[in-house]
């Protein structure tokens, strides 16, 4: 066995495992919210990344003010869909509303390949390329970098649900909307929050996972991924996205490095099948109450 | 008597409504041009058979009737002397109108105590006191504070509706029937604390309730509505002489004693106040 | 098992009414985590008589019904239907031996009309294979007219909701939608019907009609009742045998004349019953009010 | 008392197409299929056997996701299913097409009952999640068990044949598209009107009160698992007899996507609603390329800049679908017909 | 008299668009070209492409739209699925004679695919020539392939690994990515132990390549990474980033901006476009050029315009002049064409400039 390798491929596994958590962050946000499997969220991911494109490389933006734009206006974005798209569904059964969130990730897939074209594009380089290592492991310096940003929000994010009032007014919000109103619950301001800040997140992993892989309209199937990840995890659980974007992340790594690329999306859909069916709501997902 | 039904009219309304007509879906129409009011710290009655329309009339205060695709049409709904036309219906619970939905509407995924964690946003400063004092109210709900509301039964999470007002401690308190599914005891119980509240608060109430010999024991001012509009309405103490509501809402035959519910013959009977 | 289901029972008493009763429930225990939510609950319904369940809020009285039914699985405690054990029967299998129920938050299927509903009732007992019903003309067909025109006939027109066999149940008024339950429950071939808080909700017109219902199916269709309410007026009026729980265990049982007159039902469930004492009190407290 | 057009006896009332106006129509649908491939050119004919293999597809996907309420991404891996089977007993059996088509579709019915076991525990969104995982699978299935599907290039097989006569050729393949689509279409109205149907409602609404009424739950989910996916089988069949060469990559999720997509444009729960969406879905992008094509004279390079428009009109119909007709092209046709039986009497 | 007519199924929207918008533009502008010179023997000829997304199925619908309302001769296909399934259907047809974006080995049999042809070397013979160099610069090197798990990026790989042996090179690691995979990181640290020598890549157009090569530089890694035709192309590779200087590639045609030696008809491209057309553009140019060439020499000799006539005159062509697209005069024997470059980025210049001269694969080719 060689430990060195084996070292360096789990680190490189939980990086990209961060990055994971990190989008399956903005799945739990929105779901908590408002019971909404928003399959978008890769593709407001991509959106991100060639938002900042456009302020980085086609306006020349400083990478600081590109970020800090892009977030602005995928905070925007998250915003105006709720208002149009999801607000009109509410009360709609959750299928309907998860078909649209796809029907929403096609159209932006379309619009991004009418103003940027089909073809990939690399993101600038904007983040520290000098190799980092651990003890002799290696580590590349961009997953490290984006680890580190997704595990601070999400550790963020934790904190917040635990210790904030206003988490529980997101889970009544998403329970029964009507009696979140009857309580005095802005229910709207509720759910435009949860999108603003779920699409913030979204394409702040878009601009990491840009900046590893590049960007193209393809780039939402990484929402695949998240999904796998979320649903580990249980839809609803902040700290599920992050335990199982970890261990998928790891996993994925791993079945890598040692039985090849190939078997990768093999191993994490049967991680989902067998998951499901032992806890039939993810690892730390809230079970629905069914009574007569 | 007539002491009780002048000082009803001479207190100040906190709730007025004048001639609301409400229609869903742009098709249905289901009040036609009804108006009540409340006075201040007064608990009043609203009755009526099934589908009559009570429900919808509070969500029309309320202004929860948007959820269901519900309009109101026309008429008015002065809350506290302002018209609650084009307002959320969040902000009326801030302003102080709280309702209490027909059919619960707990939270069932959170504990007993987030869902009055979720009823104190109306509110600045409420604390665990306020807890305390549903607790004392309902202690079996002190019990369960820990558990999912989704589990607890059907008398319980009444008592948790009405606790989350308590906790939002509003100046009006629209009451869609309480009882529904209590125990008698129970029944009895909340009325009680029902005309506590009233007492001790002075919270006014507008309370929709099917058992009305228990509504009439609370309630000073009642109304009847069939189908959409008022058919009826006096002080309490008038409306139990009535001979129709006597024998449709009291169960009492012509003798006045109540009549068993074995005797009662299937046939269909016209209310007199509907030809 | 099966075979023994007979049709309809004819209008009249069963000549053996007193050799086995209906339903004898022996022992039950069932248990949410810590909760005792059936704690050795025994007692019996004899063929063709009204037995009403009363009971605090939180008693069990559902959980009871959950667990005759087959929904929740008793943790110790057998179940006899007419003498035979159903212990280790699944709720289908026990609705087919006869089990009919409704539902104390109605639970009709919304999407189908009220015709449909009904007919779903009778589902057990019925024998149309899947290529039957591809092919439908044939078996299949001589089936479903033999249904509807029994529910024409005897269900229909006895319910009186001709008018609104083909409303879709969503459209309907409460009391409406709980004659539509009653409606299917007699689809099943009932032979035991079990009803959870009948009149909930209703005003005394409606009681009235209700309890009309169910003296005239008890007297010309020969079911037996199981019936769960809080409307103590009706329970008393029309049930042959009373059974109080209280916290899971069966604290009193008799006529209804008994168990009103029983201190300790009296204290954990009935009250007072005395609404002046309430007006009374009332009047009091909005005195002193005025006072101060 | 009945209202309205009364029926004499309870059969005409529960006849799927009640009134002679109505049989006249479905007479007349008959015909034109009849005599379209004489009338129309190649094309059209290849495109009436497409939107007939989706159908048959759609119609399937209705049965599980409209009818029964359990949401299924896995539709397209259960026609690669079917797909693969009839190509691979084309190739190494060669037994002849109904028994093939047939198989097929049985295969991919155990293939997706299997899938179908987990959902008893398994509900809702989690559903449709792991439904996507058994695509995965199979696509895995499909590019590594090279002995039997031909790895990554796939299977290619000889046109299939029926009486002796070789089907090579859109306009002779339609003479087994189109009546084996009809039949399962009228197969799956009908299922609708027994108890096999209703039991697939009450699953939808209510699951767990179904169980107390007596609806054996595992067995009825299973078996709408396993009839839509013999409802994918089938359909695969056809394809591959239709283009006659399979690849993992012929049934991508997209063509999932598509079918879910295709049922709620066409109206969820509803047997016209599956065929409506699924044809309408079908054609849209073709005559987006005719407007494309009208355009071009004016608008350079129509056809690169125009295109990703197809991408956006395809999101675009799910969402105002969605919004505004949420009961689909079945409502509306509903709608239009209400208009034209009160025409000229009232609007 | 009539119009010569190519048909085409062209990639214009989904995953494999860049190369379809270049192909497009080929193709549009040789048959420009043609017709501006009076078209082949005073007939027209007519390009009449609809787009496919690169989906098989769409692929098909427009075949059979395209030949349904026009009388094809030729036909522009756009992926190797579609090749294939669309083969029977072209046998049966036996008047259009077919290539396209398609390099697959498979297709490179004329015995299967009697009616198609390549535009250049399939997918093994540039792995043969990017091999043939490698044994030339550093006999007995050690080698390392990376391929995506596709149809595409598994073409070359079984064939190659067995030509690598008998060149004396050794295979010491094969690296199979997933369809759409973002951090490459555990296939760069099983790529540095394997220390390969020179690391192909092949079965992707950018993504995964810039990522993979900057890490391996990271960790300081020797090896030289090189590429086959759909990664590439000039713009591809200058935008994998510094890191890519030296990336080096097989490339059959030259670039648009080689202006080393005469070629006439990149020059005649310049003036029509005066900005930097992709290597897709050239692939779609040639195509047309060599079916027009061979529709001129069937009607030259008389024959009909049928498929079997088409490819019979496509396989006549001896040394033939591509006006510099190709380096070297051309041959068809078969269905492909074994010929081309090694080229190397220079991220200075921002361009790819060769390091090796033509290599042509004579005997191994088809
Ligand atoms: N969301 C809705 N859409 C359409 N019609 C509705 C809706 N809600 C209620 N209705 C109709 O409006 C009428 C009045 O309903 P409402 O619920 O107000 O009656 P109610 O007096 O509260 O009756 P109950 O005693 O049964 O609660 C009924 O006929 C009902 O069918
Ligand atoms: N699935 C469950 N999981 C956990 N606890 C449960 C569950 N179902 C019921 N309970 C608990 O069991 C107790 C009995 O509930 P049940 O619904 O049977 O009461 P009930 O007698 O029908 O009351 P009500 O008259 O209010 O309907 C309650 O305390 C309830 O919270
Ligand atoms: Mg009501
Ligand atoms: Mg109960």
């Amino acid at each position: 066995m060689d430990w060195l390798f084996l070292a360096e491929v789990s680190l490189a596994g939980i990086g990209a495992g961060g990055l994971y958590a990190l989008t399956g962050l903005a799945f739990v946000l929105i779901y908590k919210a408002t019971r909404v499997v928003n399959l978008a969220i890769g593709e407001i991911l991509m959106l991100g990344g060639y938002v900042f494109f456009g302020f980085a490389a086609g306006l020349a933006l400083p990478t600081w003010l590109a970020i800090l734009l892009t977030l602005a206006v995928a905070g925007l974005f998250g915003g105006v869909v709720e208002r149009l798209l999801i607000r009109p569904m509410l009360g709609e059964s959750p299928i309907s509303v998860f078909m649209l969130t796809i029907g929403l990730g096609s159209i932006l897939v379309g619009v991004v390949e009418l103003l940027w074209g089909a073809n990939p594009l690399q993101l600038p380089d904007y983040m520290p390329n000098t190799p980092l290592f651990i003890g002799e492991a290696y580590v590349s310096a961009k997953v490290a970098t984006a680890f580190a940003v997704a595990a601070v929000t999400v550790v963020a994010f934790l904190l917040l649900f635990r210790f904030w009032r206003g988490g529980v007014a997101l889970r009544a919000t998403a329970g029964d909307q009507a009696a979140a109103y009857s309580m005095g619950i802005d229910v709207p301001r509720v759910f435009s929050l949860a999108w603003v800040i779920a699409c913030i997140t979204a394409a702040a992993s878009g601009m990491l996972v840009g900046a590893i892989g590049g960007i193209s309209p393809t780039m939402g199937v990484f929402g695949l991924s998240v999904l796998v990840v979320v649903i580990v995890g249980g839809l609803d659980s902040v700290l599920g996205a992050m335990v199982a974007g970890l261990f998928i992340g790891l996993l994925e790594a791993l079945t890598g490095a040692f039985l090849g690329g190939e078997f990768k999306m093999l191993a994490t859909f049967t991680l989902l099948v067998a998951v499901l069916v032992v806890r039939p709501y993810g690892l730390f997902g809230t079970h629905e109450i069914e009574r007569l | 008597m007539a002491v009780a039904a002048a000082r009803v009219a001479e207190a100040p309304s906190v709730l007025e409504v004048t001639n609301i007509e409400v229609v869903y879906n742009h098709t249905v129409q289901v009040l036609r041009g009804l108006s009540l009011r409340v006075p201040e710290g007064q608990v009043v009655a609203l009755l009526g058979s099934n589908g009559a329309g009570k429900t919808t009339t509070l969500k029309a205060i309320s202004g929860l009737l948007a959820l269901e695709n519900g309009a109101l049409t026309a008429g008015d709904v002065l809350f506290s002397g302002t018209t609650t036309r084009g307002r959320k219906p969040h902000e009326l619970v801030h302003a102080g109108l709280f309702h209490v939905m027909e059919g619960r509407h707990v939270f069932e995924d959170l504990t007993v105590e987030e869902n009055l964690v979720a009823a104190t946003y109306s509110r600045a400063g409420a604390s665990a006191r306020d807890f305390d004092l549903v607790y004392e109210y309902f202690p079996r709900l002190y019990e369960r504070r820990k558990g999912l509301a989704g589990y607890l039964s059907g008398g319980e999470q009444q008592m948790l509706a009405i606790g989350r007002a308590l906790v939002a401690n509003p100046r009006l308190i629209l009451l869609d029937e309480p009882s529904l599914g209590l125990s008698p005891l129970l029944t009895e119980e909340i009325f009680t604390i029902i005309a506590r509240i009233n007492a001790e608060h002075g919270t006014s109430m507008l309370v929709v309730e099917q058992n009305a010999a228990m509504a009439f024991a609370v309630a000073s001012y009642a109304y009847i509505m069939e189908t959409g509009r008022i058919v009826t309405d006096g002080p309490v103490e008038t409306l139990m002489r009535d001979q129709d509501v006597r024998e449709f809402y009291l169960g009492m035959g012509e003798e006045g004693a109540a009549r068993n519910y074995r005797d009662v013959k299937h046939y269909k009977r016209r209310k007199r106040w509907l030809s | 098992m099966a075979s023994n289901v007979s049709p309809l029972p004819k209008a009249g008493p069963p000549a053996s009414a007193a050799a086995v009763p209906a339903l004898a429930v022996q022992d039950v225990a069932l248990y949410f985590g810590g909760l005792r939510a059936l704690d050795g609950v025994t007692f019996s319904a004899a063929q063709g008589s009204v037995t009403s369940v009363i009971g605090p809020n939180g008693a069990g009285k559902t959980s009871l019904f959950n667990t005759i039914s087959g929904f929740y699985k008793a943790n110790t405690g057998s179940i006899r239907f007419f003498g035979d054990s159903v212990d280790r029967l699944h709720a289908p299998d026990r609705a087919k031996l006869g089990m009919a129920r409704t539902f104390q938050n109605i639970a009709l299927f919304r999407g189908m009309t009220v015709l449909d509903n009904i007919k779903l009732g009778r589902h057990a007992h019925m024998e149309t294979s899947l290529l039957d019903a591809l092919w439908y003309f044939g078996r299949a067909r001589r089936e479903e007219m033999e249904l509807r025109r029994e529910i024409e006939e005897r269900i229909i027109d006895f319910l009186e909701i001709d008018h609104i066999r083909n409303a879709p149940v969503a459209a309907l008024s409460y009391g409406l939608q709980k004659r539509v339950e009653l409606a299917r429950a007699l689809a099943m071939k009932p032979r035991i019907l079990m009803l959870d808080e009948p009149v909930a909700g209703m005003n005394r017109e409606e009681t009235e009609d209700m309890a009309r219902f169910i003296l005239d199916v008890k007297e010309e269709w020969g079911v037996t009742i199981l019936m769960v309410e809080h409307d103590m007026g009706m329970v008393m009026d029309i049930s042959d045998h009373v059974v109080v729980l209280n916290f899971g265990q069966v604290i009193a049982q008799g006529e209804p004349r008994e168990i009103s007159n029983n201190p300790e039902v009296i204290a954990a469930y009935l009250g007072s019953g005395d609404v002046g004492d309430l007006r009374a009190r009332v009047q009091q407290g909005r005195g002193r009010r005025e006072v101060a | 008392m009945r209202i309205g057009a009364a029926k004499q006896t309870y059969a005409a009332d529960e006849a799927l197409f009640d009134t002679t106006v109505q049989r006249a129509w479905l007479i007349g649908l008959f015909a034109l299929l009849a005599v379209f491939p004489f009338m129309a050119g190649p094309y059209w004919v290849y495109m009436a056997c497409l939107v007939a293999i989706n159908i048959a597809s759609a119609t399937g996907l209705n049965i599980l996701t409209g009818y029964t309420g359990l949401v299924s991404l896995g539709q397209a891996a259960f026609m690669g299913v079917g797909a693969y089977t009839v190509a691979w007993l084309e190739v190494n059996v060669g037994t002849p097409l109904p028994l093939n088509l047939i198989l097929g579709g049985v295969v991919a019915g155990l293939a997706g009952m299997v899938v179908g076991v987990p959902s008893l525990r398994v509900k809702g969104l989690y559903l449709a999640i792991a439904t996507i995982a058994a695509s995965v699978i199979l696509h895995f299935v499909f590019s590594h068990w090279t002995a039997v599907t031909g790895g990554v290039s796939g299977l290619t097989m000889p046109p299939g044949s029926l009486f002796g006569l070789t089907l090579d050729e859109p306009h002779e393949l339609y003479w087994v598209i189109v009546p084996v689509t009809v039949l399962m279409v009228f197969g799956a109205a009908n299922l609708f009107r027994t108890r096999i149907g209703r039991a697939f409602i009450a699953i939808r609404d209510r699951d767990i009160s179904a169980e107390v009424l007596g609806i054996r739950l595992l067995r009825f989910k299973l078996l709408s698992f396993a009839l839509s996916s013999f409802y994918a089988g089938v359909a695969g069949g056809l394809w591959v007899y239709f283009f006659r060469v399979v690849t993992p990559e012929s049934f991508p999720l997209v063509m999932s996507i598509f079918f879910l997509a295709a049922i709620i444009v066409g109206g969820m729960g509803s047997i016209l609603g599956a065929i409506l969406g699924a044809a309408f879905m079908t054609m849209v992008p073709e005559a987006l390329k005719l407007v494309v094509g009208w355009m071009s004279p004016w608008v350079p390079d129509a056809v690169a800049l125009l295109s990703p428009v197809r991408t956006i009109v395809f999101g675009g119909l799910i969402v105002l679908f969605l919004i505004f007709e949420p009961q689909g092209l079945a409502e509306v046709w509903r709608r239009v017909r209400r208009f034209f039986h009160l025409w000229p009497f009232k609007t | 008299a009539d119009d010569i007519v190519l048909g085409g199924s062209i990639p214009l929207t989904g995953v494999f668009a860049f190369a379809g918008e270049g192909i497009h533009a080929g193709i549009q502008d040789w048959v420009k070209m043609v017709n501006e010179q009076g078209g082949i023997d005073g007939r027209m000829l007519r390009y009449v492409p609809e787009d496919t997304a690169y989906k098989v199925d769409a692929s098909v619908a427009a075949f059979n739209k395209i030949t349904g309302q026009n009388a094809v001769n030729l036909y522009y296909a756009d992926s190797t699925a579609f090749s294939k399934t669309i083969n029977p259907e072209l046998e049966r047809n036996g008047k259009i004679l077919m290539a396209g974006a398609s390099f697959a080995t498979e297709l490179n049999d004329p015995e299967k695919f009697p009616l198609q042809f390549i535009a250049g070397p399939d997918y093994t013979e540039m792995f043969g020539i990017l091999l043939e160099y490698v044994s030339k610069e550093k006999p007995g090197a050690k080698v390392a392939f990376v391929h995506s798990d596709t149809e595409f990026g598994r073409d070359p790989i079984a064939s190659s690994t067995e030509r690598a042996k008998t060149l004396g090179l050794e295979v010491v690691e094969t690296i199979v990515t997933p369809p759409g995979s973002v951090d490459v990181s555990t296939e760069v640290l099983k790529l540095r132990r394997a220390r390969p020598d020179y690391t192909i890549f092949h079965g992707y157009v950018l993504a995964p390549i810039p990522e993979f090569i900057n890490q391996a530089k990271q960790m300081g890694m020797e090896t030289k990474f090189m590429g086959t035709f759909w990664s590439m192309d000039n713009g591809i590779v200058m935008k994998m980033g510094e890191a890519a200087d030296g990336f080096m590639g097989v490339m059959p045609y030259r670039y648009y901006y080689d202006d080393s030696e005469k070629a006439p008809m990149l020059e005649k491209i310049r003036q029509m476009r005066p900005e930097y057309q992709s290597t897709a553009y050239l692939q779609g140019m040639l195509t047309a050029m060599l079916m027009t060439e061979a529709v001129k020499r069937t009607l030259a000799d008389g024959k009909e315009l049928t498929g079997p006539n088409l490819k019979a005159s496509l396989n006549s062509l001896k040394d033939f002049d591509t006006g510099g697209i190709i380096g070297v005069p051309v041959s068809i024997p078969g269905n492909s064409i074994p010929v081309g470059r090694i080229y190397q980025a220079d991220m200075k210049q921002q361009k790819m400039v060769p390091v090796s001269d033509w290599i042509r694969l004579d005997k191994a080719g088809g």
